[in-house]
C-alpha cells in the first residue's frame, strides 16, 4: 500500500464528567448540540473539509450510541476504500486488556493501527470541541515551518486566559514555553487540542511517555511538555474562528445560545464547511396556527403549538398549546404539555412535562439568577408542578418540587 | 412479495412542476418527492425487490433514488432496480399502466422469486402497509386486489382507472374515468396486488393484443377475473392536477393529516439533505405552517409550505403558499395563493397573487 | 419502537489461542477460512438468510481487523434501518470498566443493548463455527415446545463424544441433563453453541450467574446447568448438516480439507443459504501454460506457475514455475518462489517461501507422519532451506531449518 | 477534475454481445465491464464528481453500477451521477463523442464545481490516472489533450476520432478515421482533458452550429485551439470491434498485460457477486487460462477465460475461447474460437469450433 500523507486520530473516549447529566448514559461527543448535530460531527464534518481520507476513533466510555452513530463514516463521505474511518476501542491482546489511561496512551496502544498506513503525519484532534477548521491549512503550516509537531492556539481573553493550556511563542511562531492553566499568564494564546506530528517523532514520544512511570499519559500534559524540553522543533498555528470547548453544562449552554445572535460566529448556513450528521427520517417540523418561534432553532419532527423564544429545539420536539418556553435547550423528543412555562433550562431526552408546569422560574432559594436548571434524561413530571431555578433533577423525586 | 412502481405518462398534468422531472420526482410535503411513498410503504411492508419504471427525464428521480440507501435498499441481494421505459418519450395522457414498460422489462419479472407483485403508481401518496392488502387479497381469493378510498367527487383528470364500482362483498363491477355520484365515490389509489404469474400472463396478452393499458385489460376481463376492491382507511391522496396537489398539499397542515402520513405505518424516507435546522430570527411571525430544514425565516409566514434551504426575508409575508427547495425571498415581498419551484429568486418589494385554490406556479430557477 | 421478534448476540470475542499462529494478530473469528471466508461469514450469513434484522457482535480481543471487516454489516446486507448490526466491545461505564469475562458475562454486560430492542427471544450463536444453519427453523421449533431455552445438538461420533457437551435428552426433546466433555457419554448429542432463550427468562439468569461468585460466567458451563437444576423447560433441537468447531489447528486443518472431497458436506457452491464475505478488489486467478491445479480452491488474485494439488488457497497467492503444493493451505499472499515443495503445511498471511525450499517433508524426528507444518504470518524464508514436517514456526531463525 | 464517461452510440459493433446491452455493459476479462476500467480510473486519480451517459438499453449497466458503492462513489457530496442520453435510441455510426447528450444535461455541467473535465469513452481499457494527463496538459498550456498509444495499424471500425497525427512537441494537427502508416500511428484512447468553461462552450457552439460530433469540433478548430496529444506508454486497448474484443481479451492471458491492467495506476473495481473461489477438481486440467470467481471445473481448460460463476463438464475441452457468466459446459462438449455470453447452457457432447481470431458468439441464454 502507498504511504499516506496523513491520517487523524480522533480522542472520542472522555466521559465528559462535568457535563453532568448529559453524559449519563453516552459519552461526551455523542451529546446532542445546535438543534440537530453532535458534538462529534463537527471533527468528522472537519476532516472530511480537510480531505483526510482515514480516520482512527478512539472510544472507551458508553461507545454504544456513539458506535452506532459513526457507523462507518458514510454520514460524513468517510466510507473510502484504501481508508475510511476506524472504530478503536480498548482491546484484549495476548497478555490481556488495558483501559486507556490518558489520550497519548490510547494513541500509544493503537499505534499498530497507524504503522499499518504509515503515514508521513498525524492529526491529533478530539470530539469535544465545536469549531469549522480546514486542517489542511495547518498541515501545509507545519510543513513550512518544517516543524516536528505543530499545535494550534486561538486567542483567548486574557482573563480567561488561566484556565487554558498556555502557549508563549517566539515571533516565528515558535513554541517557547508552555504552561496548563497558568495562575498568572504569560500569553493569551490558548491550545485547542489540535495536534499535528511527524509520526516518527510522535512514536518516539509515546514509547518515552510510556516508560514514564509518573506521566499521567496526556498530550497537553505530558507529551507536548517532553517535546519543549527536548528542544523539538514545536509551532503554534494561529486559528482564527469561533472555538469552544463544551465541557461544562454552562459553556454548552452558551455555545447552543451563541447559534441565536444575528450574526453567529458559528454559522450553520455558511456551507464552506459543511456539518454534516447522521440524518433522522422525522417529517418536517409543524408550527400550529396558535403557536409562534422567535429567534430559535427547529430541527425536523417538532411540533409547536405553543410560544417559542430565544430557545434550541432538538428533533421530535412537542410544544403543547399555551406553553411557552424561552432561553431554554429542549433535546430530542421532549415533550411539553399545555400551559407550562420553561426558562433558562436544559431539559433532558425524553423527558415528558405535564401542564401547567413551571420550570426555571426565580426563587429566593438561589442568590444567582443566572443559575441554569437541568433536568435529566427520561424523567415524567406531573401536571402542576414548580421546578426552581437552578434545580438539577435527575429523576422525579417529589421532594424536589412543590406541587403548586 | 415484490413492489414495482410505474411510471404516469400523462405527466404534463403537472404543467411546470413536470417540465423538468418526472412525476415521481414532484417535491411533495417540504421534504418528499411523490416517489418516497410508495416506496416507503414497500419498503415498510418488508419488501425488498423494487423496481422502479425511469422516464426520460429521470435525471431528477436518479439524482433522488441514487443508491436507495435512505430506503435500505443498498443490498447485496435484491434491492432497488431502475427500469428502462419502453417508451421514454411518448406522453399518452390516458395509459396509466403501461403494460409496454413492464414488456419490456419481461425478464426482470420472469427471474423474480416472489409469488406476489405490488405494483404502485407514482401519484398516490398515503401511508399503508400493503401485508394488509395481501392479507384481504388471499382472505378473498382474489386474483386482483386494487386499492381505493371513499371520497367524493373531486375532479381528477381523465384517465381510464381513476374511480371503481365496488359491491358489498368487494367485488369491482367496473372501472371508469369519471365519477358516478356526488359522494361516497370509489377512487382507484393506483395501488395493485396480484400474483407474479397472472402479472406475467397479463404482460404476455396485452403484448399480443396490443392493449398496452392494465385498466382496459382489467375491465374487459372483469367477469373472468376476480377482481377486488380494498378500502384503504387512513389518509389518502391522488395527485393528478395541479389543483388536486395544491389541496393535498395544503391538507398536510393539519396535525391528523400529518399524523396518518408522516406517521401511520412507519416513516417516510427520502434523500438526505445536510441543511441545518430552520432558524426563527426575532423578526419572524408563524402561524400554521409545516417547514423542512435549512429554512431562514425573518419574515412573516402563514398557511404555508417551505421546503428545505428556503430563506424568507424581513417585511416578507407568504400566505396560503408552497415554496420549494432553496428559494429565496428577499425582504417586502408579498405572495398569496403561489407556488414556487426550485431555486426561485423573488426579488425586494414583489408582489404575487394566486387566485383562491389556483396557485400560480413559478418555474424551477425563475427570478421575478 | 415496535418490540422486536428476536434478535442476535454474536459471541467473537474469545483469542482461539489453540489456533497458534493463526491467531497471533486476529480474533478466532477473523481468521480466514475456505479460501475467501473467515470464520465468522458463516454464523453472519446464517443471520441474514434466517432473517434476523438485528446482531449484537461482542469483540473484545484483537478486534481492529474484525471492526472493519464487519463495519456496519453491509457485506451481509445487515445495514437496515430500525435494526442492523452493532459491534459490542466492552466499555468504560460511570464505575469504570469491566472486560468480558465469560460468555454469559459478556451479554450480561450488554443487557442494555438488548432491552432497548426489547425481543422476546433472543439467539446466542458465536463466530467460532463452520455451519450452514436456518435459525428461524429453531425459532419455530422453540416455539412449538414453549421452551425457555432450546439447544442446539448435533449427532457426533460416539468416540468423539467426549470431546463435547452432552446432552441428555428425553423422548420429546427435553433436556434432562448436561455433561460438560464428559469421560463416559450417556449420549452422543454435541451442543453446538447455539441458544435461543425467552428474553425474561435469559434476563433473570444472567443476574443470577453475576451474583454467584464461584460461576465462570460461562453459557454452556454455568447458565445451562443452572438452567437444568432449576427445571426450566430447555429443549433440545436436532440439528442435521455440516457443523465444525475449527477450534486447534488440526480441525482447521481438516475443516478445509473437508471442502476438496467430490461431494463435501459444507457445500460452499450451493446457493441455499449463500455465504456472504467482505469483497476483496483483485483481479481473476491466472494459471499459467505450465501451471496446473487439481482438486484444489482457487480465489482472486492468485496467479499460479506451477502444480497446485489437494490445497486451499487464499487470495493473493503466488506458486512460481516449478513449485509444487500439496495438501496444504496458503493464506493470503502467501508467495512461493520457483521449484519449492510444500506438503502438508498451513503458511500464514504474507509469507514469503524463497526458491528451492522444501517445507513439511518428512523427517526420521517425527513419528507421526500424519503431523502438520505451520509457518507463521509475514515470515520470510531464504532460498534452499529445508523445513521437516511438523515444525511450527513464528519467525526466520536459522537454527530452526538446515540448509539444503 | 470531475469525469464523464460518454456513450459511444455506434454499439451493433459488438454484435450478439451489445444487442441488448450498452457498450459500457460489455463484459471483459473474466469479471469486469467495460465501463469499470474509466471508471476505476477516474476514482484513482481522486475524481469524486463522476457522471455516466445512459442509454436506453441501461438496465444491465444501471445493475451493475448499483449505488456506486463498489467505487466508493455512494457519497453524500457530489459522487455518480447517470445523465439520461439525448438520442438513445438513435444508433450513429459516426459520433464517438456526441455533444448532444451533454447540450441534454447542460445544467448538471454548469452547476459542478471542477475547473476540469476528463472526458472518457466507454470502450478503452488502460489502467492510467488521469491527474499525469492533466499535469502534461498545463505544462503544455494546452487547450484541449487527448490521450493516445502508438501501434501498429490494427483494423479499427470507421470512426471519426480514431487516429491522431501527434507533432514532436505533441500538438495534434489531424484527426482522422484511418492509419496513416503500417506503424507507429497515434490511436486514440477516446480520453480528452479540458477546462469545464471550454467544454461549455464547445457544447453551446454545437448547440447553435448543429454539429454534434466533437472529433468534428475539434478538427475545425484544430488551429484556433491548442490541442496536444498525451501519449500513454502502459498497456491499452480500443475495443470497436469483435475482432478487437476478441484480442485484448486474449491479451489478458499475458502476465505483463495483468499487471499493467489490472495494478499499474490503482485496483480496477467492479460489482460484487459472492461466488465461493474456483473448484477444480481431480479431473480438472488447466494451461494458461484466467479465471473469475465461483467456477466449478472438472474439465480440460487451455488459453481461455472464464467468469465468474461457470461450470465445465468432465471430459470437456475448451481452447481459445470466452465463457462468460453463469454459462454451463456439460461433459464431453468442445470449444475452441468460441464466445459464450452469460448464461448459455451448452450440452453435453456438443462441438463448436470457430475460426481462428475470429470467433463464434453465441447469444445471452441460449441453449446449445
Amino acid at each position: 500500500m502507498a504511504r499516506k500523507e496523513w491520517i487523524a486520530m480522533l480522542l472520542a473516549g472522555g466521559q465528559g464528567s462535568r457535563l453532568g447529566m448529559l453524559t449519563r448514559n453516552i459519552a461526551k461527543p455523542a451529546v446532542p448540540f445546535a438543534g440537530k448535530y453532535r458534538i462529534i460531527d463537527f471533527s468528522l464534518s472537519n476532516c472530511t473539509y480537510s480531505a483526510i481520507d482515514t480516520v482512527g476513533v478512539l472510544t472507551q466510555y458508553k461507545p454504544l450510541l456513539l458506535h452506532s452513530y459513526i457507523g462507518i463514516g458514510s454520514a460524513w463521505d468517510l466510507n473510502l476504500e484504501g481508508g475510511g474511518l476506524y472504530i478503536l476501542p480498548p482491546y484484549v491482546g495476548e497478555k490481556g486488556g488495558i483501559w486507556y489511561k490518558g489520550t497519548a496512551n490510547a494513541v500509544y496502544q493503537n499505534i499498530d493501527f497507524i504503522e499499518y498506513f504509515d503515514p508521513r503525519f498525524v492529526l491529533i484532534i478530539s470530539g469535544d470541541h465545536i469549531y469549522k477548521m480546514d486542517y489542511s491549512l495547518m498541515l501545509e503550516y507545519h510543513k513550512d515551518k518544517n516543524a516536528e509537531a505543530t499545535i494550534a492556539v486561538i486567542e483567548v481573553p486574557w482573563e480567561e486566559a488561566s484556565r487554558f493550556g498556555i502557549m508563549i511563542c517566539g515571533e516565528n511562531g515558535a513554541v517557547l514555553d508552555f504552561a496548563e492553566k497558568p495562575k498568572k499568564p504569560r500569553s493569551n494564546l490558548a491550545s485547542m487540542g489540535v495536534y499535528i506530528f511527524n509520526w516518527d517523532i510522535l512514536k518516539e514520544y509515546l514509547f518515552l511517555d510510556e516508560e514514564d512511570p509518573l506521566s499521567e499519559n496526556d498530550f497537553g500534559k505530558n507529551v507536548i511538555p517532553r517535546l519543549l524540553k527536548d528542544k523539538r522543533k514545536v509551532y503554534a498555528y494561529p486559528f482564527k474562528g469561533y472555538w469552544k470547548d463544551v465541557g461544562t453544562i454552562e459553556s454548552y449552554y452558551t455555545a447552543n445560545m451563541d447559534l441565536l445572535k444575528p450574526l453567529p460566529e458559528m454559522d450553520l448556513f455558511d456551507d464552506t464547511i459543511k456539518i454534516y450528521s447522521k440524518p433522522s427520517v422525522l417529517p418536517p417540523h409543524y408550527i400550529g396556527s396558535g403557536g409562534g418561534v422567535k429567534n430559535s432553532l427547529v430541527p425536523d419532527g417538532c411540533v409547536i403549538l405553543g410560544q417559542v423564544e430565544r430557545s434550541v429545539l432538538f428533533p421530535g420536539v412537542y410544544v403543547g398549546e399555551g406553553s411557552y418556553v424561552k432561553d431554554s435547550i429542549l433535546l430530542p423528543n421532549v415533550k411539553i404539555e399545555r400551559e407550562s412555562i420553561i426558562w433558562r433550562s436544559i431539559i433532558g431526552e425524553n423527558t415528558t412535562i405535564g401542564s401547567r408546569v413551571k420550570v426555571g422560574l426565580k426563587s429566593d432559594k438561589y442568590f444567582n439568577q443566572e443559575a441554569l436548571t437541568v433536568l435529566g434524561d427520561g424523567i415524567i413530571v406531573p401536571d402542576g408542578v414548580e421546578i426552581e431555578q437552578g434545580a438539577s433533577i435527575k429523576s422525579w423525586q417529589r421532594e424536589e418540587a412543590k406541587i403548586s | 412479495m415484490m413492489g414495482i412502481i410505474t411510471n404516469t405518462k400523462s405527466e404534463d398534468i403537472l404543467g411546470e412542476l413536470t417540465q423538468h422531472r418526472s412525476m415521481s420526482a414532484v417535491p411533495f410535503g417540504c421534504r418528499y418527492r411523490l416517489i418516497d411513498f410508495p416506496l416507503s410503504n414497500m419498503v415498510n411492508s418488508g419488501i425488498k425487490n423494487i423496481a422502479v419504471v425511469m422516464t426520460n427525464k429521470s435525471r431528477a428521480l436518479l439524482d433522488h433514488l441514487n443508491s436507495g440507501k435512505e430506503w435500505s435498499l443498498d443490498r447485496k441481494s435484491e434491492g432497488l432496480f431502475l427500469l428502462p421505459s419502453a417508451s421514454p418519450r411518448l406522453f399518452q395522457k390516458k395509459n396509466k399502466f403501461d403494460l409496454k414498460d413492464l414488456w419490456e422489462n419481461f425478464d426482470y419479472l420472469q427471474r423474480a422469486r416472489q409469488k406476489y407483485v405490488v405494483l404502485s403508481g407514482n401519484n398516490v401518496i398515503f401511508n399503508g402497509n400493503y401485508q394488509k392488502g395481501l392479507q384481504y387479497h388471499k382472505e378473498k381469493g382474489a386474483d386482483v386486489t386494487l386499492y381505493y378510498k371513499e371520497e367524493g367527487a373531486h375532479n381528477l383528470s381523465p384517465g381510464s382507472f381513476n374511480y371503481f364500482e365496488v359491491k358489498e362483498n368487494g367485488r369491482v363491477t367496473s372501472i371508469h374515468s369519471c365519477p358516478s355520484k356526488t359522494e361516497n365515490n370509489q377512487v382507484s389509489l393506483e395501488t395493485i396486488i396480484l400474483e407474479r404469474s397472472l402479472l406475467m400472463e397479463i404482460v404476455k396478452l396485452a403484448a399480443d393484443t396490443g392493449n398496452w393499458d392494465l385498466g382496459d385489460v382489467l375491465l374487459d376481463n372483469i367477469n373472468e377475473l376476480k377482481v377486488f376492491g380494498y378500502p384503504f382507511k387512513g389518509y389518502a391522496g391522488k395527485i393528478n392536477s395541479l389543483v388536486s396537489y395544491f389541496r393535498h398539499s395544503m391538507e398536510l397542515l393539519q396535525p391528523q393529516v400529518q399524523q396518518e402520513l408522516f406517521f401511520a405505518n412507519g416513516p417516510i424516507y427520502t434523500k438526505i439533505k445536510d441543511g441545518p435546522p430552520v432558524k426563527y430570527t426575532e423578526t419572524a411571525e408563524t402561524a400554521n405552517i409545516l417547514a423542512g430544514s435549512g429554512c431562514y425565516i425573518e419574515g412573516k409566514v402563514e398557511n404555508s409550505l417551505l421546503f428545505r434551504g428556503v430563506a424568507v426575508g424581513r417585511g416578507s409575508l407568504i400566505r396560503k403558499s408552497i415554496i420549494m427547495q432553496n428559494s429565496i425571498i428577499e425582504e417586502n415581498v408579498v405572495l398569496e395563493n403561489v407556488i414556487l419551484d426550485k431555486d426561485v429568486f423573488v426579488r425586494k418589494g414583489t408582489v404575487l397573487k394566486g387566485e383562491e385554490g389556483k396557485p400560480v406556479v413559478i418555474g424551477k430557477r425563475t427570478v421575478i
